[in-house]
């Protein structure tokens, strides 16, 4: 798209990369919602994928490894006015920030999560991440991985979540569909996506995603959260892509007191009279 | 001033007597102070609280009673020998004692025929005030603005009853703190930080610092404001760095353990150069320690904290006054320089309570930075003249925002260069410069030109100023006390200035190893000559400084 | 039990308190399984819940708040001979200790983890705990919870948990028998204690759970992984007690290839000439 | 002494190139050291690495460069100001350049026609090995060891090809290094713990300490040990410190921001007197900062993070054989006075390769407490004389053990009281005046009666070693330099004698506040005269300290 919005920058990405796709899928689903960039925060924690919103004009907001999620909802709380979008890693997102992802679906603030989902941590150079599959070898997992793999949408859909998808690097027509929907949503919305780690995940590679990856079709009943937690189980020789689980439930602003009404806190001051209200209780 | 100790099992109902009492000695007009000594648990245990008051606003607790309030028979035992010598006991006439300072009192039978055992202790707050010769006119008022609508009546009553079971003793005494506000530590902080804009609080429970954020959540819906439970304290400081990062004026509040978790993120708000107040609420450590109690130990792990080398400053709070003026302060100090400042307090302060004259939250004044116009594209890390890059936030036409954990340019882009990095690292550690400018030196408590001088810090203020009054009045020396409120950077004018004329300067700490003392060597090359340290989670009294010189020799 | 191996201590609980009854269990299902209390390891991370390990004779681990589980497991990992418990609270597991509830189920070390899921943080005096109902009201929640409640069970499943329980103070006896097929289970088992908290929790009562729990029967097929999440869901005017889900897999030691056959690290030293061999590999 | 850098893109097979240098240097007699300068970052970018080699193992990185190889165009032009007029350029034939010391050859021609362009490396090798007369026998052992069986053949005909390629320049350095080692610092670090009677590793993937992890898993399964990568950092901590209580050995390592997170668990390994080995590889912050590089930054932060006051011991890692070493002496510390040690290194030391000589691991001594007796029923706190509570595991028949975060009695039982409150603090802390006993003074280098004196700690050893070299070969000045390696507490013996007797003390630190300078103040009172400074993530050398020593005036 020659008249977009959004530019991209040069990044320190491996040549071949899923990155690059999902960056690319990126703009244009921001392109195609019409989105003013300067409405756009972009949040990241740390690793390889957290990059990525260094290299999009836009707001951003580079913070800690395992810490996207808490920074960018409290930047929607406090001005949702903005669209608020979180592009990290599969380790920054289920690992050092699971307890986040967790208590953040319950939370429901309205923002989009995308996780770049390698199977490895990438920036540190190959080690199993939550999602890594049983009997991955790694440079740490040098018997191959013990662990059970974290399965994401899964544990989302267990947690609340309201929007829950998976897609692949290697559609990225598709992912970009699946990432408007994930910011039209309202609420917190997660999306899953296959990145092939060209460096360090020589297993769950283009190729063998490719030949495992279907997408939902029109028939799947993407309301039924019994049926979404069995797809979600599907993981191996076929492997789902597209909305596992939607179901609109009230937001974090909606059900709160103070943001219903559209409050934005942010560049606002408080009533002295109030506070000196609130004194005089205490006389 | 009197003293009076009030005490019982937790879950008996000692709070409830104290509130009754502060705030009818507040109507009477006296100042009143109160600590509290609480157990880790929620029924049961010793609990105690020892209630000051006078014509002035006491600043500390003191070891020598008037009069104990004993909601049970531990509390005999536990306190009869601080009692003084004319001093009373209110019990129960089932508890046995051969106490003679002892005034039995039908307590309970007394509230049971009111229709509940519970309101036994306003049976002994009515006889208290009687003893103190305190009118209780204002009870009604009180009790409904402290307990549901069935239960006022009863209490009036029980109160009545009690103050007409007893003949007054003491001289009444009182002030004009009558319309005076009376509050803990944490209310005077979390009122600073409305004044000063709070919009944003973001904390997980931990005593001693919970009530700051229930007392935030309980006024959040009439402020506007958003008061959010997090689900750790890594997230709670990372959603104040996010909402401050956005725009909104945002603290986060915690004990050590808490702050302990919120290390890496305190460097964040350094590096990113996003303001953030960050409260840390002391108690003794190492790790779970005594929670509910009170130390100073937490100095230089503030200074400290976090990897690498950022700008930051550490205020401790030293009353409550100060707790609602430094608060605001420290709101436009981190948005000036676009740092973390952290508020030292302590459970001394927190939880206890102290009339104080009603401030004018319109005149807490806001720092607003200049709205300077993006000059060829915004650059949230601009090198300026002044050091200081503008902000802007999220939203704005004048470009993007950014923050950056990494090492980056102007525009927040990583990198890795080392001309970029130094000037970076410059940048922000000119702050500090900056922020000398800012300083207040310590308040110099007692004579202006001590021969022996005391240095501490924080909540140690009350004990400080009484020790200094004790020791002067008995007019053997020159005594002053030079209590720190700002830390970091540490102010060293009057300290130099004062230090050079005292014979012996001696530290006094709520800690193990005098922390600002270490500081002060550190920073001034000034040595004390002694320290009164205390370390067992209980406060020291300005009485207990005082024989505590007196062993030193000083 | 009169000739009991554990002695219990008194306690800082409130009078009343769900607790005592799981103190009880606990102590009743030590001594049915015959262990010695020397070889106990008992963990607690802080709250109320957490003192428990304070109040039984036994080997005690009372670390910090949200990380019961860390120490627990790599207690077992070098020490498999000790049986390991963990007691502790909602607040402790769930919250703080979310990262770690998840990830270690993944793990799979054997290691019974008992949570007293009272829906209160009671030890900081009553705000909300991550499994408090939507709209409780507390302190700090004052116009009641927001979040979506936390679903342990269903999460452990989820999280691919092979023992998946959920017990009620009330019926201490069933809730003896569950502790004691935890405790046998090989691997990380987890029961979800429901725990009255007489002085915070003025809602989720003993009577109000009397009302309301029902004990799976026979016929529950316990080795249904999506039937067992079905069943999780079930919370509210009915609410199922029991073994949720059970499927053995293998444990952490049993995949462990330093482990597999038994080795235990406490105590144990290295032999220099491994050491040196590996030296060697560097000249 | 000679100095090679080799340059190119990450991916491109520096590392590689490397390794084969330093192999074949090594198994000529050279003693043999290299500092990498890596992006952080995969692919692409500018890495280069230093190797420095001589009849001396080096102990740190040179400025003067003889030779370069670079594997692009990037590399020449970023290095060619540091070559010396005699150095050379090998390079590709197509790499355009004016340099008249440029020796273009066809690396990548050769290596095509061998097999594959990725050989270019090695014919580069070859070259290099020749200009600096040095033979490449063990060649063919040396790809062996290192490469796939089907790559080795190829690259021995490339290093051959290279090496046939030019002429013998430089004289022949080489010594009696062949049978070392040659490995990095983390690796040296790795083998004192493995020495020291590791069993329990649990760390979280940071930079740069990540090998250690790596290097320890890839040995855990022949040493029959348990290396655990954790969820997270705290995890890590927290699980190290179970393992260390239920009577594992045990470590967890990480970088600044890793560390930020263990924090609280630090304390609670004081509390809990549980024994644990922390390692912190530093990098330039704060937080995130420049993740691949160096720097020397979390000293105070070390000496003073958790809340509340506990006894630690901070030990500065200095040099390849001192990482060995000390690695197993932090281990029986921490065990005989069950406290928390850490070992504080950085990117310089932990990525750098040296030859070091091989110890014997079954010299190393492992500290074994006697086992006493529990009299009485066992207290895992006991107050004793010594000061020091009898440890046991669970597990044993003696008793129940305990471990709590809680202050607590001698059975670890909550309690709150006063008195037992001081006695543990005391008996804790105590263990601080113990530990002095144990303290190593820093090491001197240069003159023994230095009158310019040099402070400095951790890796700048090296350099500062290089320093006082070089200022003392000038003979203006006597020239010394004290490099410490336990900081915490700071033994000051040696430093009061040579301070006293010094015109000037100056510091040299990889970080912008002077950090040892400012707890050598705190400590001893001792002000220094200026400082040499240095926050750009690259590790000052001696040659600089010297040019910087210089400017100062001294
Ligand atoms: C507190 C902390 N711990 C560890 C790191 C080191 N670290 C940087 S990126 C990363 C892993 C990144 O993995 P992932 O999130 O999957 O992203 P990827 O690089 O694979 O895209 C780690 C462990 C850090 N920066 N901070
Ligand atoms: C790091 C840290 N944060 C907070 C606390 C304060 N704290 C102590 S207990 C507790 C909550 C306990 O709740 P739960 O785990 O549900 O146990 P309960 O008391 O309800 O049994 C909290 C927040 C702490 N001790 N440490
Ligand atoms: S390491 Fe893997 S995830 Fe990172 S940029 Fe390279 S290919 Fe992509
Ligand atoms: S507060 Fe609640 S959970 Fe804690 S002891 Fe009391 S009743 Fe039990
Ligand atoms: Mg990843
Ligand atoms: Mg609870």
């Amino acid at each position: 798209m020659s008249d977009s919005r959004f530019e991209t920058f040069e990044t320190a990405w491996c040549p071949g990369c899923g990155n690059f796709n999902i960056l690319d899928s990126l703009k244009n689903a921001l392109d195609e919602l019409a989105l003013d960039p300067h409405d756009v925060l972009m949040v990241g924690g740390i690793g390889q994928a957290a990059k990525l919103p260094q290299y999009i004009s836009a707001n951003s907001f580079s913070g800690l490894h395992g810490r996207a999620v808490p920074p960018a909802a409290a930047a929607k709380i406090v001005n949702p006015a903005l669209t608020v979008i979180i592009n990290s890693g599969d380790g920054d997102s289920y690992g050092e920030g699971g307890n986040h992802f967790i208590h953040n679906i319950r939370r429901n603030v309205d923002i989009a999560h995308f996780i770049h989902d390698n199977q490895v941590y990438g920036l540190t150079k190959g080690q199993a991440s939550p999602t890594a599959d049983k009997g991955s070898v790694t440079p740490v997992q040098v018997e191959g991985s013990l662990n059970i793999p974290f399965n994401p949408v899964l544990m989302a859909i267990a947690a609340g979540a309201g929007f829950v998808a998976r897609g692949f690097s290697g559609r990225p027509e598709h992912l970009k569909e699946l990432m408007k929907q994930a910011i039209r949503f309202k609420g917190y919305a997660l999306v899953d996506i296959l990145q092939p780690c060209v460096s360090f995940n020589k297993v769950n590679t283009f190729a063998w995603y490719s030949q495992r990856v279907y997408e939902l079709d029109k028939e799947y009943d993407r309301g039924d959260r019994a049926a979404a937690m069995l797809k979600s189980m599907e993981f191996g020789d076929r492997i789902p892509i597209g909305v596992l689980y939607q179901e609109e439930q009230p937001t974090f602003h909606e059900q709160h007191e103070v943001l219903k009404n559209g409050q934005i806190l942010a560049g606002r001051k408080n009533d002295p009279e109030l506070v000196r209200e609130l004194m005089l209780e205490m006389v | 001033m009197y003293n009076l100790l009030v005490g019982g099992a937790a879950g008996q109902g000692v709070d409830t007597a104290v509130n009754t009492l502060e705030a009818l000695l507040k109507a009477a007009g006296c100042g009143v102070f109160t600590v509290r000594d609480l157990m880790s648990r929620i029924r049961g245990g010793h609990n105690f609280s020892l209630v000051r008051f006078g014509e002035e606003t006491p600043r500390s607790h003191s070891e020598r009673l008037d009069g104990i309030i004993a909601l049970n028979e531990e509390t005999i035992a536990l306190h009869r020998d601080k009692l003084k010598p004319e001093g009373f006991i209110l019990c129960d006439e089932s508890v046995k004692t051969d106490d003679s300072r002892a005034i039995p009192l039908k307590l309970q039978g007394i509230a049971k025929l009111l229709g509940s055992g519970r309101a036994a202790g306003s049976v002994a707050v009515g006889a208290a005030l009687r003893l103190f010769s305190t009118p209780i006119d204002g009870a009604r008022r009180v009790f409904e603005k402290s307990l549901k609508p069935g239960l006022v009546e009863m209490n009036v009553k029980a109160l009545e009853a009690g103050y007409r079971a007893v003949e007054p003793r003491f001289e009444r005494v009182g002030g004009s703190h009558a319309g005076e506000m009376i509050l803990t530590g944490n209310k005077a902080l979390a009122l600073g930080a409305l004044a000063a804009g709070l919009q944003f609080y973001a904390a997980y429970p931990m005593s001693p610092s919970t009530s700051i954020l229930e007392y935030l959540a309980s006024v959040s819906l009439k402020m506007g404001i958003a008061v959010e439970q997090a689900e750790d304290e890594i997230a709670a400081v990372n959603m104040a760095i996010g909402a401050s990062f956005t725009g909104a004026r945002a603290m986060t509040g915690t004990s050590g353990g808490g702050f302990s978790l919120k290390v890496e993120a305190l460097g964040l708000s350094g590096m990113a150069e996003v303001p953030l107040v960050l409260v840390d609420v002391q108690r003794p450590g190492p790790v779970t320690g005594l929670p509910t109690r009170t130390e100073q130990s937490d100095l230089k792990f503030m200074i400290s904290a976090s990897q690498g080398e950022f700008p930051r400053m550490v205020i401790a709070l030293r009353h409550h006054e100060d707790a609602y003026r430094q608060t605001i302060r420290a709101f436009n100090l981190a948005e000036k320089y676009q740092i973390p400042v952290i508020l030292l307090s302590d459970q001394y302060l927190a939880d206890g309570t102290a009339t104080m004259p009603v401030p004018d939250p319109a005149k807490a004044e806001i720092y607003a930075p200049e709205d300077v116009p993006a000059e060829g594209g915004y650059a949230r890390y601009r090198f300026t003249e002044s050091g200081i890059s503008p902000r802007k936030f999220p939203g704005t036409r004048d470009g993007f925002v950014s923050a950056d954990s990494d090492e980056h340019d102007e525009y927040g882009k990583i990198i890795e260069d080392s001309e970029t990095r130094i000037r970076m690292m410059n940048k922000r550690m000119g702050k500090l410069e900056l922020l000398k400018r800012e300083l207040e030196e310590p308040q110099l408590l007692g004579d202006e030109r001590p021969e022996v001088l005391l240095i501490g810090w924080g909540s140690l203020y009350g004990p400080l100023e009484e020790a200094v009054r004790l020791l002067n009045a008995e007019g053997k020396a020159r005594y002053g006390a030079l209590v720190f409120g700002d830390v970091w950077p540490l102010p060293d004018r009057l300290l130099r200035e004062k230090a050079a004329g005292a014979r012996a300067l001696i530290h006094v700490e709520q800690n193990y190893t005098g922390q600002l003392a270490q500081l002060i060597r550190e920073q001034t090359g000034i040595r004390t000559d002694a320290g009164i340290l205390k370390y067992d989670g209980r406060q020291l009294s300005g009485e207990e400084i005082v024989r505590r010189l007196r062993e030193e020799g000083y």
